[in-house]
């Protein structure tokens, strides 16, 4: 079992589900749905002064989809636009090669096991993926 | 080189997973996900790959003795296929690429014969499958497509039946054991009820067919389709039968070599059926392999596999009943179905559930079973399915009951 | 069981025969029907058996290891396939269930495009499987189907071409080679008519694959369809390869599994391509075994197999032309040809012949070769056809006109 | 080649082409096609007091295809409707098993190594499918 991908880590992250719920005044927000298996992510976030302020997530999903939520739940705040890329790059880096590349967001090496199950690679990112989609929409003014 | 066995004969089921290769060589596997894919019988795969390498050939306009080798074996695949739905005419047996190529095939050349407002029936626990193709032929030609509910217990709700029947009805699609919950179609009022209206009935066959031979003239349907990869046989192939007289009144669906009979810049007209619904090459060494896993499946003891299908699944509802917040979904009762067991998992999801289950090399599969409208009248948008087959014993259920247990412990 | 060998390297085209596991266990054949199906490469074989017995399961949904190694599988043969086309991407790959296949879906989902009086062009030249389509798509959508006649050499009139282009020019669907003449497509003034009416060109590239890789970029076309079969892989097996834009905007065509992104009983929203176009479970294992069969071709040192093969068809048309009564059908130059030939023998019928040649161990093809058109333009009902692969050598090209000569004093 | 099926019998019979030709006042006639190989056959026949009192085809086809026609031609003459029908069914016996069975007609017993090619039994058959479709057109009036 040790190279589950259900380590400890991931679990206590899902359980701890950082950023889980809704905003109020969110300046952008983005639904994203994986056709494939159902799991469906909602993020929302404000910008202040080029950051993000606040952002909250609703996750229909799997336990490492709700985790990666939980993780951008816990370190997007405070980050720039910039960063939040980084650090989706950086993820599918990861999952990718299976070896956390510099700058990886720390919780997130905890998602390294799932670089052998190509088809749970989707589950991991969606919450990235509805984020950056929000921002793009905060910038947009469409949020 | 090749070297290929003569076929295993499986004397008793327990014999039945050294018949299959996958499975003789990889005994720690418990794979429980045949209402996916089953494996591949060893008869299947030693007639596919014997085929390929002494009789590959294009069939039907061939007179060299590769071709007339491949046009015998391809004759005698169809044939096999008849024995195995109950003795029909080879005529009535048409080879496609899988359920889904016949059903859509169907959907198109009977489709075809229907007029704007005639009316199709199907049922909300079809797979897609049975589903996108009506909904596509709503699209073309504007029948009505009307759905028959499910009980609260996951049974097409047969006592629906009357209302869903509208005065043009013209045909009943509906699948002959459902690939979530394993139910079994209670056929004998549906004819009936068909046969009254002047309906035709036609049966997505493809759960049933791992689950021994299926006689269709008892079964007094009109239409059936299945898939190669479903019994045993190889990937790549699947039936529509028909009704000759049905057949015979059908316009071709797909144009091409074979299907033809004369052709003229002008226009072209038909072969007889089954040829007419063949365009192209055909799948020849998977039909070759089907017809030789047909062919092994009707040698079976299928009162004995059945009864031990039926034990199994009640060891595996026995075992998942007791287990906290596991919810089986559709028929709890032995009546009627095939050793396909799906459920949900409060708060832990399908997916996670899978990949923990496979680390204690167990294979099953969790989602939508494409069957998105089921899953919605069943209450769940992703559920975990178990589906056994012949080769399957007790140590698979009690494998899946305790690796379940043991991810209940890790996921929640 | 089954024993499966190393893939075998070609290192020299002599080696050929050895790779083909049907060529080597019958060293006597002379096959020479390789236009109706090529012979099974071992790599092609060896891989799809592999497959069957080591990662059989269904794919994209699946999450156990053994569903996870059958999508990692049928992910790479898709990418062999793209790197065989010139480097393409794995996206632009739809897996059929054969050239017929393929060119069905074309006329359905790109037909569905098309409107009443929107024109198609298409040539004399074409296998019946790239005309029936047409003709039922013309019944189906009004649409006028325009004809590119042949030279008296059998080669397409691209003279003819500023006449055959209608205003409403939507798509030119040509075959890239001919079945039956051997003749190879002048792409070039094709395409570039075609682009500068706005229309797309699809090539039905059956004939062509089979004497090596295919840069469809550098082609300039839209759509290239073929089988496996004919390229040295399974059987059940074809590709449509398609330019992202124009695949984009085309509607699904076969519907079920797979090929959808959500249903309710209102209706479905489709997937994206390459699986908009694939219903249903695609032929997995079949498209591993043409993956490696691709793989496997794309290594072979092709400009010394192509000009080999253009000396043994000089050969052969040297060794049919001084026989009585012999008319080759098509060009007799060695220019933009692939290795077939066709030729009618005055008082002889083409079955008698093939029969005769057959009991000479000598496998060729007789009949109208699903080309009814192409055989009324050439003035014949039906013809004899020599169709040379990678392993034929000079021995095969003796041994059928020595035969051919034996034949023609017994039969006349 | 001692079973090769162009036995010089069937070589001897195509070239004598026995009946080969039309018929003036027939009173039946049927034309049939094997769409497979593209071989046509005419037979022409002219019923006389229950008789068959001539008996003409035409033939493209290959030369099992010309070789049956010409052993229509020479013996379907003064047979009655019944025997040409019984012959037709001899052949077809003879085709199925590779066993001259009895009442065959003599002529026809070159075919037997045919057996073996079902592929070719068509094209033996498509004569004699062709003259007893021209009985029964003779029979109802409508030749
Ligand atoms: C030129 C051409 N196009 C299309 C086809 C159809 O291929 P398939 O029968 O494999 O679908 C063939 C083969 O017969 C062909 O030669
Ligand atoms: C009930 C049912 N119908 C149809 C299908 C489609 O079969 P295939 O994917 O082999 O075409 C399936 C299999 O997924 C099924 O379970």
């Amino acid at each position: 079992m040790s190279d589950s991908i259900y380590q400890e880590a991931i679990k206590t992250l899902a359980q701890a589900a950082h950023g889980a719920g809704t905003l109020e005044a969110a300046t952008g927000e983005a639904r994203l749905d994986n056709p494939l298996c159902g799991d469906r992510v909602r993020v929302q976030l404000r910008i202040e002064g080029g950051r993000i302020a606040a952002l909250a997530h609703e996750v229909r999903g799997c336990l490492l989809c709700r985790a990666a939520a939980a993780a951008l739940g816990l370190r997007a705040p405070g980050s720039s636009a910039e960063e939040l890329e980084a650090a989706a790059a950086a993820l599918a880096r990861l999952l990718e090669t299976g070896e956390p590349p510099a700058g990886l967001w720390r919780e997130l090496a905890a998602f390294a096991p799932v670089h052998a199950h190509p088809g749970r690679h989707a589950c991991v990112r969606l919450p990235f993926d509805a984020a950056i989609e929000a921002l793009s929409r905060a910038a947009a003014g469409s949020g | 080189m090749i070297i290929v066995s003569d076929p295993i004969v499986v004397a008793s089921p327990s014999d039945a997973r050294a018949a299959f290769p996958l499975l003789a060589h990889d005994p720690g596997l418990h794979y429980l996900d045949n209402a996916a894919t089953s494996q591949l019988c060893a008869a299947a795969l030693d007639a596919l790959v014997r085929h390929e390498t002494t009789c590959r050939a294009n069939v039907l306009r061939g007179t060299h003795r590769l071709a007339e080798a491949a046009d015998a074996a391809y004759r005698e695949a169809r044939a096999a296929v008849a024995r195995f739905l109950g003795g029909v005419s080879a005529d009535e047996i048409v080879f496609t690429s899988g359920a889904t190529a016949s059903l859509n095939l169907l959907a198109h050349s009977l489709g075809a014969t229907l007029a704007e407002g005639d009316e199709v029936l199907v049922s909300v626990a079809e797979h897609h499958s049975n589903l996108v193709p009506w909904f596509m032929l709503r699209e073309r030609r504007g029948i009505v497509l009307r759905v028959l509910p499910v009980t609260a217990g996951g049974r097409i709700d047969l006592a629906r039946l009357p209302q869903a029947m509208g005065p043009r009805l013209r045909l009943i699609a509906l699948t002959h054991c459902s690939n979530v919950t394993g139910a079994v179609t209670a056929l004998a009022p549906l004819v009936a009820a068909a046969k009254a209206a002047g309906a035709l009935v036609a049966l997505d066959g493809a759960q049933a067919v791992q689950h021994g031979p299926v006689d269709v003239r008892a079964l007094g349907v009109d239409f059936y389709a299945f898939s190669g990869h479903k019994c045993f046989g190889p990937n790549g192939v699947g039936v529509l039968w028909g009704r000759r007289e049905v057949l015979e009144r059908m316009p071709p669906f797909l144009g091409g070599g074979g299907m033809v009979d004369r052709v003229e810049l002008t226009g072209a007209s038909w072969a007889a059926p089954p040829r007419r619904f063949e365009a192209g090459t055909p799948p020849i060494a998977q039909a070759v392999g089907l017809g030789a896993a047909l062919d092994w499946m009707t040698e079976l003891p299928w009162a004995a596999i059945r009864a031990r299908e039926a034990r199994l699944t009640r060891r595996l509802i026995d075992g998942l009943e007791p287990l906290p917040g596991v919810r089986i979904l559709g028929p709890r009762d032995d009546a009627a179905r095939a050793p396909i067991v799906s459920f949900d998992v409060e708060g832990v999801h399908p997916h996670d559930l899978v990949q923990v289950l496979d680390e204690r090399d167990v294979a099953v599969r969790g989602g939508h079973h494409c069957a998105r409208p089921l899953m919605a009248a069943l209450g769940v948008e992703a559920c975990t399915r178990a589906s056994l087959a012949l080769y399957n014993d007790e140590a698979d259920v009690d494998a899946l009951i305790e690796a379940l247990a043991h991810a209940l412990r890790l996921l929640r």
